[in-house]
C-alpha cells in the first residue's frame, strides 16, 4: 500500500511533540474526515528562520508520513521559503501516495500555513504568500476519490 | 516474525483437509457435470454429495441449496428473487446491513423502490417488532443479516422470520458470518433464503451459496446453460464447491468446540485488552456474538494507523475507519449503533479462528497497550 | 481401461503449473485483497499481476482486464453495461451464440426489449454487412461470438467491431472459444467488451473475465463492496485469479504451437473419420475453425447412444443431440446452420486440446467405426 | 446417468433386429424429438402367444434400453397380457430413468401396441386392451421435464 519511504516515516515520525510556548501553533483537519494535524513553530524572529518544528497528528499513515515529512522539509527554513511548499512537494518528497489519500499532502501543506499564520497574526507580520489565506478555508478539500 | 491472523471474518486460511480434496479433484475431477461420458458423471456425483454436506450443515434438503460464486453475489440472487417473483416495490432491512445488500438495495432505490433501512439498537440489532411495523402493503422482501461482520452481534433471525411468514412475505438473511459460528437448522424456522460464502468457513473463496427453501419461486440472476436447476447458469466449479463441502462438513463435525474454543479466547482478548487500556469502548453485543469477534474503539487514535503498527508486530486485524474503508466516515455500521466520529475511527477489529492459539492472543494483549499508547501520544486529541 | 478426452471445448484439464500456482496460493496467499495488513496486501500485489498476465495475452491493459466467476457471468454483465449505460431498446445478436448470451437476451425480450437474432450461413456465421444492416435508431449493443463451441467457426469479429464502432455501438464477443485458440489483440482492433473463461484454457473454473475497453462507462451486475474498482463486488478469489492467469500465462507462451499442433491432428481426425465412414457431415467452416473441433453428423444414430458407446471405450465427447441438450430439439446451432431434425440429432463433437496425443486420435479413429456401423444396425432409418 | 440395469440392455440389447414376413410390426415416434422404436411380432394364431420379437430403435441410451426390456417382458406372453404392460413396468423393470427419460419407456409401451394393432388389423382380431387405440394418437407425450 505505501512505499518504503512513507512507511519509514510512519514508523519513525521525525519531530513529534509539542513545543511549549511556541511562536505558532496551526491545527487542520476535522473529526469527521479522521484526520487531525498540528504542528507547533519556533522561528528566530530575526532570521525568520525555522529553528524548531514539531507535530501531532490523528491521522493513517499517510497523514503522519506527511507531517513528518513536511516538519522536515521546513525546518531550518526561511518563513518565506516554508510557505512555497505545496501538498505536490510533500508528494514527491514522500515518493507518492495512493490517490484515496493524497489529502494527506494537502493537509500537511495547510497546516504549516495555518501555523506560520497564526505566528504572524500574533507577531504583526506579513508575508505574500499568506494574502489570500484565511483560516475557515482551511477544510481541505476532502475528496477521497476512487481507489487504484 | 510470526504472522498471527485476526481477521479471520475478512476470510479464513484454508484447512489442509480442504486443500487435499480441492488438489484432488483438480486432477482427477476436471470433467463438466453436464457432460454424458465418466469424467463430466463422476463429477455430477460429486456435485450431488457436495450439495448434501452443505444442506447437513443447515438441517436443509440437498435441493435447497444452491451454489454461487460467493456471499455477494447470493445476496444479490435472493434480491432478484423477490424482485421478479413477487409484486411490490417496498424491501426492509436494516442500516448495518453489509454492502452485499445495501447496494443493490440503493440501486433499486433508484429505479423506484422503496427501502426501509431500520436502525438498529446500540448492539447492531433490531427486533422482530421492530421489523412487523415496518411492513407495508406492499413489502416483497425482508433481509435481515444474522451476525454483523463488524461488530459480531446476532439478530434475532428466527423470530424475525416467524414474522414475515405470518404475513406471507420472503425473509432473506445473509448468513455469511453465521455459517459454521452458530448452530443453524432449516428444519426448524422458517427463514426462506441464506447466503453463504465459502472463504469464511475455512474453505476456496469464490464460491458460495444461497438456501432457497423449498416451494420459493426461483428465477436466474445469471442467465445461461441449465445448471443448477436452470437457476444459476455457469459451468460447475466442482472442485471449488468440493472445497465448499469439505469445509462444510468439518465445521459440521465441531460447531460445539468451534464455538466453546473461540468464545472462550474472544473473550480473553477482550478482558486482557479493555483491563489494560483505558478510554476504550468494546462494541456489538455482549453475549449474542459471534465466536471470534472482539470490536474495541480506542479512543485518541485512527484505526489505519493502528493496524500498521500491529502488521509491524506480525498481528493481521481490520478496523472500520474511514482511511479502511476507503470512504469519507467510518464504517456504517459503527455509525449506526451511535458512536461518534471521534470514537468510530478509532475501532479495531479482531476476529479469531480455528488456527488461533492461547499464545496468539496473550500476544496480541501484550504488544497492543504499548502500540495504543504510543499513537496517544503522537496525536492532538489526547490532552 | 485409458481415458482420452476429447471434450476440451466443455472444460479443460488443468496444467501442472496452474494447480501448482493454485496449491501454493491456497497455504500461502489467502488474504483478502482489501486488507491492510501484510498478508491482504501481499494478495492485492499478486492480483495486479495477474491482471497483467491476462491483460497480455489478449494485448489489452492490466486496467481493462476485470475478473468474474466465468464465461456466463461475464456475457450477463457485458449485456446488463450496455442496458445501463446506454438509452435504446435494441440489440443485435446471432442465432448461434451461448446460451449464456441468448438466456440474458430472452429474458430482457420480456422487459420490452428487441433483440435481432442474425440467421447464419451453413458454416454458423455472420457477416459485417448483415451487421450493419440490421443496425437500427436505438441499437445499444452488438454481441457476436468469437469462436463457436459446437461446430468451432470463427466469425469475423474484428471487422464486426469496426462496424460497430463507425456507428458508436458497444460491440461484445463472447471470446471463452477463443482465448488461447486463436490470436487476439486489444490494441489493434475495436472490441468493446469480451467474455473470457479460465476453464477453457486449463486454468480452474469459476474463475472467468470481461474485458472492457477504456473509455467505454462501466456498471456492476454484482452490486457490493470495491473490489474490481467498484464494479464487480466480492471478495476476490485471488487462488483462482491466480490459477487463471497462469493458464494465461501458459497460453500466451505456446499459441502458435499450440494451434500448429491441434489443428494438426483435427485435420487427421477428420480425415481419419470422413474417409472411413459414409453419410457423415462435417459441420462448420474447413478453414476458419478452432484449432481443435471437429463436429460432424452421422445419419441414421442418434448422439447419445454414440457418446454412450465411445464413453465404454473411455472416449469422452460431447453432442447436440436433443438428448444430450436436455431439451425437444437438437441443438439450436445445428438447426440454425440448417440441419433436419434426421442429421443433427447425430452429432458428435470431438474437441482436442494440449493433452491430446497422435496416438488418442489413432485410436479414436479406429473405435468409432464399429460403433457407429453397430448402431446403424439397430436403427431403424438404415434401410 | 443411468442404472446398471438399464446400461446393460443398453450396451447388450436384447432381441435386436427384423422378423422377415411378421405377422405385425409398429413403429412409434419422430425424428424430430430424435426417437423412433420398430417392433417386429412373430405370434402363434391359436395360442396367441408372442413367439417371436425383434426391434429396431433409433434414439438415445434409455430408448434402447426400454426397448430391450419390453421385449424381453413380452416375449413368451400372450397378446392380451402384452397389452397390460404400462410404461410404468417398463420403468420398474428397468428401476428407473431419468426424470427427462421417461418418455422412452411410454415409447415402448406404445411400440407394443402399434404391432399388435397390425397384427390385429392384418388377421381381424379384437382385443379389449387395444378398444380406443387409434395409431394416430401414437406421437407419445414429449415434455422431458426438468433435469434433476
Ligand atoms: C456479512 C457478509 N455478507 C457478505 C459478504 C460477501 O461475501 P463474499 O466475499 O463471499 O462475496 C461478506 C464478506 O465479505 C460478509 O461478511
Ligand atoms: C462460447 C461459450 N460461452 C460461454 C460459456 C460459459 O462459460 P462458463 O462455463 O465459464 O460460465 C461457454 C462454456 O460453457 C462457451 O463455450
Amino acid at each position: 500500500m505505501y512505499n518504503q519511504k512513507v512507511m519509514d516515516h510512519f514508523m519513525n515520525p521525525r519531530n513529534v511533540g509539542e513545543i511549549e510556548n511556541a511562536d505558532g501553533m496551526g491545527e487542520v483537519g476535522n473529526l469527521r474526515c479522521g484526520d487531525i494535524m498540528r504542528i507547533y513553530l519556533k522561528i528566530d524572529p530575526t532570521s525568520d528562520v525555522i529553528n524548531e518544528i514539531k507535530f501531532k497528528t490523528f491521522g493513517c499513515g499517510s497523514a503522519v508520513a506527511s507531517s513528518s515529512i513536511a516538519t522536515e522539509m521546513i525546518k531550518g527554513k526561511t518563513v518565506e521559503e516554508a510557505l512555497q511548499i505545496t501538498n505536490k512537494d510533500v508528494l514527491r518528497e514522500l515518493g507518492g501516495l495512493p490517490t484515496i489519500k493524497i489529502h494527506c499532502s494537502v493537509l500537511a501543506e495547510q497546516a504549516v500555513k495555518a501555523a506560520v499564520y497564526d505566528y504572524a497574526t500574533k507577531h504583526g507580520k506579513h508575508y505574500a504568500a499568506l494574502e489570500n489565506y484565511s483560516p475557515e478555508d482551511d477544510d481541505h478539500d476532502h475528496d477521497h476519490g476512487e481507489e487504484d | 516474525m510470526k504472522t498471527i491472523y485476526m481477521d479471520y471474518s475478512a476470510t479464513t486460511p484454508m484447512k489442509p483437509e480442504v486443500i487435499e480434496v480441492m488438489t484432488d479433484a483438480f486432477k482427477h475431477h476436471y470433467g463438466n457435470a453436464s457432460s454424458i461420458h465418466h469424467i463430466g458423471q463422476e463429477a455430477k456425483v460429486l456435485l450431488q454429495q457436495a450439495r448434501e454436506q452443505v444442506a447437513q450443515l443447515i438441517g436443509a434438503e440437498a435441493r435447497e441449496i444452491f451454489f454461487t460464486a460467493g456471499g455477494t453475489e447470493s445476496d444479490n440472487w435472493a434480491i432478484q428473487i423477490a424482485l421478479e417473483t413477487k409484486p411490490g416495490k417496498h424491501i426492509i432491512t436494516t442500516n448495518v446491513e453489509h454492502h452485499a445488500v445495501l447496494h443493490p438495495l440503493e440501486a433499486l432505490e433508484k429505479k423506484g423502490y422503496r427501502v426501509t433501512y431500520l436502525p438498529v439498537d446500540e448492539y447492531g440489532m433490531v427486533t422482530p417488532e421492530q421489523v412487523e411495523e415496518a411492513i407495508e402493503e406492499d413489502t416483497i422482501l425482508i433481509s435481515v443479516m444474522y451476525i454483523n461482520n463488524e461488530i459480531g452481534s446476532i439478530n434475532p433471525v428466527e423470530q424475525i422470520a416467524e414474522v414475515a411468514a405470518k404475513h406471507g412475505i420472503l425473509f432473506h438473511t445473509d448468513g455469511v458470518q453465521a455459517l459454521g459460528n452458530t448452530p443453524i437448522d432449516m428444519s426448524t424456522n422458517k427463514i426462506s433464503m441464506m447466503s453463504m460464502s465459502s472463504h469464511k468457513i475455512y474453505g476456496p473463496k469464490g464460491v458460495g451459496a444461497l438456501y432457497i427453501r423449498k416451494g420459493v419461486r426461483t428465477v436466474p440472476l445469471i442467465h445461461g446453460g441449465a445448471q443448477e436447476r436452470k437457476v444459476r447458469a455457469g459451468t460447475e466449479n466442482i472442485p471449488g464447491i468440493l472445497g465448499f463441502a469439505k469445509a462444510a462438513e468439518l465445521a459440521g463435525a465441531s460447531l460445539d468446540q468451534h464455538i466453546e474454543k473461540l468464545s472462550r479466547l474472544r473473550d480473553k482478548l477482550r478482558d486482557g485488552i479493555m483491563n489494560n487500556i483505558s478510554d476504550a469502548k468494546y462494541n456489538g453485543h455482549p453475549v449474542l456474538r459471534h465466536p471470534g469477534n472482539v470490536n474495541i474503539c480506542f479512543k485518541y487514535i485512527e484505526g489505519e494507523s493502528l493496524l500498521l503498527l500491529l502488521d509491524m508486530k506480525g498481528i493481521c486485524a481490520s478496523s472500520g475507519s474511514a482511511c479502511t474503508s476507503g470512504s469519507l466516515d467510518p464504517s456504517h455500521v459503527l455509525m449506526n449503533i451511535g458512536l461518534t466520529h471521534e470514537i468510530a475511527h478509532g475501532s479495531l477489529r479482531l476476529t479469531l479462528g480455528d488456527f488461533t492459539t492461547e499464545q496468539d492472543v496473550d500476544t496480541v494483549i501484550e504488544e497492543i497497550k504499548p502500540i495504543v499508547e504510543r499513537l496517544r501520544e503522537m496525536s492532538p486529541l489526547t490532552e
